[in-house]
């Protein structure tokens, strides 16, 4: 089956699409998933196509959509229930936590949780404080569920796909100024990536540059630039933050010696500490330099446009850092 | 009485005093330190409210409660032996040691637990409802509720959320009177808990006896029937807790008088006296179901003690799947 | 009318026509991309509910509201530049540029926002009304809910602590029928919405009709007296957004009909109609507030565009006090 | 005034006591924190002695306690809201994070804050999954706020009566296996302790351990069992995840060279990345060694005491973790 080159949009609208067509036990509910579209229509269409048993608009109630969709998944559905954004999702972390991840183990096997919860994520739309955390490492702190952060098309895709087939809990977070970036992606409807598998985006022997999600693009930007001036840049992807594979991470960093960790969430307990104390932890004699983290500043996220970006990481920051580690 | 015969009351009576006579040995053990934690909620006292309403509805149908959940999981027939072990923390216990007083759970019999976090079990009730509608089953679901939970933003979620899915599922209110230490006129607006089906346009069951497992019987029969029929119904029952919330409850020691007269009610006391008063020569059978209850529990005890812990491996297992 | 003469009526008209103006002239200028981001959410429809409710009580009371906070930021006297400063995300705005549309306040004038997590400031509500009560001072707090935050958590909770709690409140629920593109009998169980009061014990106001000024104001006059001698009180304003949820909205697009049976209730032209029929001769004096209200509004927008952005040193202070 | 030698728990019930009856503003609410004395007995007799005008038993309601909370403060009140477990402030997550800590910079200054949020935190007694996180490090990622986590008694009051008095929100961890820890408190009723100092709870060249809560304890453990074989440990103690003060950290190992981290906190996006991440980031000259996290292991928590032990850091654990630093 040929490549679609189609925005990462699309590809998400196209994993669920397809595996709703698979297995009559998935569906989609959430605020405005079906006659709305879904605020970032993905789900556009669907409505029309599956009808109200498959596509449950639901009231604006976060606790129970995530809790609702748990029960649904206990008892032997497959529901992908979008939390709109991951804001407010912060309504639905007891749910997420305490009865989706927790729950397998709790009961000792007993139960299984085969849910999604999807939730758009990430600033810089002037959505102001509340409206633009990227707070994945908070939740990719506990065990018992997992964290998908896709940063293009075709990992999007194969990622959802596989969140949706897994007997596990998986929190799906979209990042929202990914939305409309193209990439080809397979339309082989059995397409599926790997849970908790990072891949290299860009092979390169002088440093290497750990990212997910949106991270991804400024990594991949700023190595643009550098290779202007002859580095060459390696670029992890994470993929997943639960599972975290740091397979390829240090096996890059035994090959560079030195790193920059790129993502869009604040700067301190973030994706970025994590690795740098397992790469000092397990690599430490083949560090030639600090490892250094390009993240969002410490700030809740202003409304003014112009204020807002300088909140925000860049290739240019990324570049910063990258000349930092290699002095 | 209205449907049953002489054996369902007897089961009633048996099932009753098997709860008692659990929780009694729960808190001697508790006490003794062969049950550890923090946490251990008795459902003495109430009874009737779980005997009543489970002998109401099909074996298939899904159950559901909180952490106050040892009389429900031996209702749904788990073995009283496993439900000890899991108290103890046992390997043998129903959730492997992992769970214990709280999480007790079994859904090949339908039974899915014993939540610890207040409310947090309530939306997971509407969902496996929502299965229910989604697979155009014809079962129910039968979800308890504390009184104190009614106030929680869980409740009011999953609640509108049931009735606008139009799902099949009985809310079940025991009302004991209390969260922890809190009266529910300190607590609730609308003490009068039931009322609260209107903010859901929910069908407003009775309030019923819930010391008369008759009464429950009745009341939950009936909704049962009306939500496989048309969907959610609120119920709620009037009870109260003979013991403590939990094992330390300043409250209790306060409220020596209120006990005096809720004991006067002791619903295993009134399903007795009603038994004797219908089948004058049922003594000896009554004696006899008490005696195999004792046996049941030491039995149970004995299993508990004698399981082996959990391992190294245990601890480890079953975070995923 | 009631209780209100021509200056006061007067005053509403300006007030509305003020609202109307602001709003379409925000819609035109996101459009143009003067005001960027997510969210813009208008008012315009809905006048007569924030007129009316504002004109009812005292200055000195307290007033939160929602994310579609524009009309009520200009009630409670905050200066349109400042207002449309905001919008533009400025230095000048009333939140320095950070909070943007949804997030508008001045403490000083007993305005407390402007929240843009759907039912996140109810319980902020219940809060300052707390403060009133435990000060013993004789203010009440005013909060508007829209429909669709009552089916959230928050509402529950923080109506249910309201009542405990006994604190001076009144809770304005503006039904417009929608909350995004869902319509109010999708998402709640009661469609009625007032009847919620039942379920907290909370004094029942009435369900007015949201596109007559006057009826809002004699509805949101008595409650306020009834919740400075007694505690809560629920209203409902039944009124309709005359604009999308936001600037994208694709069910605004399907509701075409629906929409022009709602405007021929258009709240201002109801005002008008009165106001001529009550005063012949008063034409000059509503056109002389028209244009009076279009050189406010142009002098906002005026004042925004010459505003300065906010700086680094911007970005980094009030985070911590 | 003299010192008295008291419970950490009744350090805390002074400190409360003393600010309720410095200011009438101060006031507690919370579930059981009236009639029943607090749900570990920290406002024990507070009812009776304060009335319910400020001592306000509540519904069952995270959510509200914690958004009402918010209300009362911004409008003038110093309201000291528990959350009774820290379980239970996931329901509250929002509240706190999007309109405690956001609400002073979304309005740009025009709105403060001083509300104080207390929460018994930690694992080890046998409560399970959903009753036993220790997830400080969750809630310090966000700014806006500050996070107290006190390891004794003395610590206790002065940070507690610190956070009543400040202007800004604090969420107030107190680790329950600290309650009836004694220690010895001075009754002056205008001691506080300075917000976001760490503090060195002992001194030693060979070894910098980091802790915070409950890790001070078992750092302190340790310390006396590696004494014994003649290592001396130097222990900082956090006190506040946020602010989070890292002079003393850095001070101390400039000196050891070496560093291991203890916390009750689950293993992964925890403190001790973002320490170990920090100290490699700005004293990488100075490293001898990799540095060493000690936390618990990365599982929800077990009901079985025997394998729920095996799960939390202990200070043989923390000695192990020495040994390989100073291998
Ligand atoms: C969300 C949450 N808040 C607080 C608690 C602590 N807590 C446990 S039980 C309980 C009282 C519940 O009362 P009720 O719902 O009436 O049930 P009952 O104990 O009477 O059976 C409380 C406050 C909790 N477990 N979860
Ligand atoms: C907790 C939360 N969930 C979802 C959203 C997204 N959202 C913003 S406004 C809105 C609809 C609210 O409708 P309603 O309360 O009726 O207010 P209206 O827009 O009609 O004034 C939704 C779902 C949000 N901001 N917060
Ligand atoms: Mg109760
Ligand atoms: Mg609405």
């Amino acid at each position: 089956m040929a490549d679609k080159k189609i925005s990462m949009r699309e590809a998400l609208r196209a994993a669920l699409h397809e595996e709703m067509v698979r297995d009559d036990r998935v569906f989609v509910m959430g605020e405005e998933v079906g006659r709305w579209d879904g605020t970032h229509k993905v789900t556009r269409g669907f409505f029309e196509e599956f009808g109200e048993r498959r596509v449950i608009d639901t009231p604006i109630s976060e606790m129970a959509i995530a809790g609702s969709a748990v029960g649904a998944a206990m008892a032997g559905l497959r529901p992908v229930a979008e939390l709109m954004t991951i804001n407010f999702a912060f309504l639905a972390l007891d749910a997420i936590v305490n009865h989706a991840a927790m729950q397998h183990y709790m009961f000792n096997g007993k139960m299984t949780v085969p849910v999604v919860f999807r939730a758009a994520s990430g600033w810089g739309n002037q959505a102001t404080a509340s409206h633009s955390h990227t707070p994945e490492p908070i939740f990719a702190h506990f065990p018992g569920f997992y964290v998908a952060c896709p940063s293009n098309a075709y990992d999007a895709k194969g990622m959802l796909k596989a969140a949706i087939r897994d007997e596990n809990p998986v929190l799906f977070t979209e990042s929202i100024a990914l939305y409309p970036k193209p990439g080809s992606v397979p339309d082989d409807p059995d397409f599926l990536l790997p849970i908790g598998k990072s891949d290299y985006k860009r092979r390169g022997n002088d440093v290497t540059i750990v990212a997910y999600a949106r991270g991804v693009d400024w990594a991949l930007e700023a190595a643009g630039m550098l290779e202007k001036e002859g580095i060459q840049a390696e670029i992890v992807d994470l993929r997943w933050l639960r599972p975290l594979d740091l397979d390829l991470v240090f096996e890059s960093f035994k090959k560079t010696n030195r790193c920059v960790i790129v993502e869009e969430s604040l700067p301190h307990f973030n994706v970025g500490s994590e690795i740098a104390a397992q790469i000092q932890e397990h690599l430490f004699d083949y560090m030639d330099a600090p490892i250094k983290r390009v993240s969002a500043l410490d700030v809740p996220l202003p409304f003014a446009k112009e204020i807002e970006l300088m909140a925000l990481p860049d290739a240019h920051k990324v570049v910063a850092a990258v000349k930092e580690v290699l002095k | 009485m209205e449907g049953l015969d002489k054996d369902q009351m007897l089961k009633m009576y048996h099932e009753m005093v098997l709860i008692r006579r659990f929780e009694e040995t729960c808190k001697e053990l508790y006490h003794q330190g062969k049950i550890g934690g923090a946490y251990l909620h008795l459902y003495s006292g109430q009874e009737a409210t779980g005997v009543g309403a489970l002998t109401a509805i099909r074996e298939t149908d899904h159950v559901i409660t909180a952490y106050r959940d040892h009389g429900i999981a031996l209702l749904r027939g788990l073995d009283p032996g496993a439900v000890m072990a899991e108290m103890f923390g046992k390997r043998t216990g129903v959730s492997g040691g992992k769970g214990g007083s709280m999480h007790l759970a079994d859904p090949t019999k339908r039974f899915w637990g014993g939540y610890g976090i207040v409310g947090g079990h309530l939306p997971i009730a509407t969902g496996i409802a929502l299965k229910v509608k989604y697979m155009h089953e014809d079962d129910i679901v039968l979800s308890f509720i504390g009184d104190g939970a009614t106030n929680n933003g869980y409740f009011h979620e999953a609640l509108n959320l049931s009735e606008v899915l139009e799902v099949p599922i009985v809310w079940l209110i025991e009302n004991n009177l209390y969260g922890m230490g809190t009266r529910i006129e300190l607590a609730s607006g609308q003490p009068e808990l039931v009322k609260r089906a209107i903010a859901y346009g929910m069908k407003e069951g009775p309030r019923v006896d819930g010391m008369d497992v008759m009464a429950v019987y009745n009341a939950v029969q009936e909704a049962a029937e009306y939500a496989r029929k048309h969907g959610p119904v609120l119920l709620e029952s009037l009870t109260y807790r003979f013991d403590g919330h939990g094992m330390s409850d300043k409250m209790y020691d306060k409220r020596t008088d209120e006990l005096k007269e809720w004991h006067a009610h002791d619903p295993i006391t009134r399903l007795r006296d009603l038994l004797c008063k219908q089948y004058p020569d049922i003594g000896p059978t009554l004696e006899a179901t008490e005696q195999a209850v004792e046996k049941t529990v030491t039995d149970a005890v004995t299993f508990a003690d004698e399981s082996a812990i959990p391992t190294y491996d245990d601890l480890l297992s079953n975070i995923y799947v």
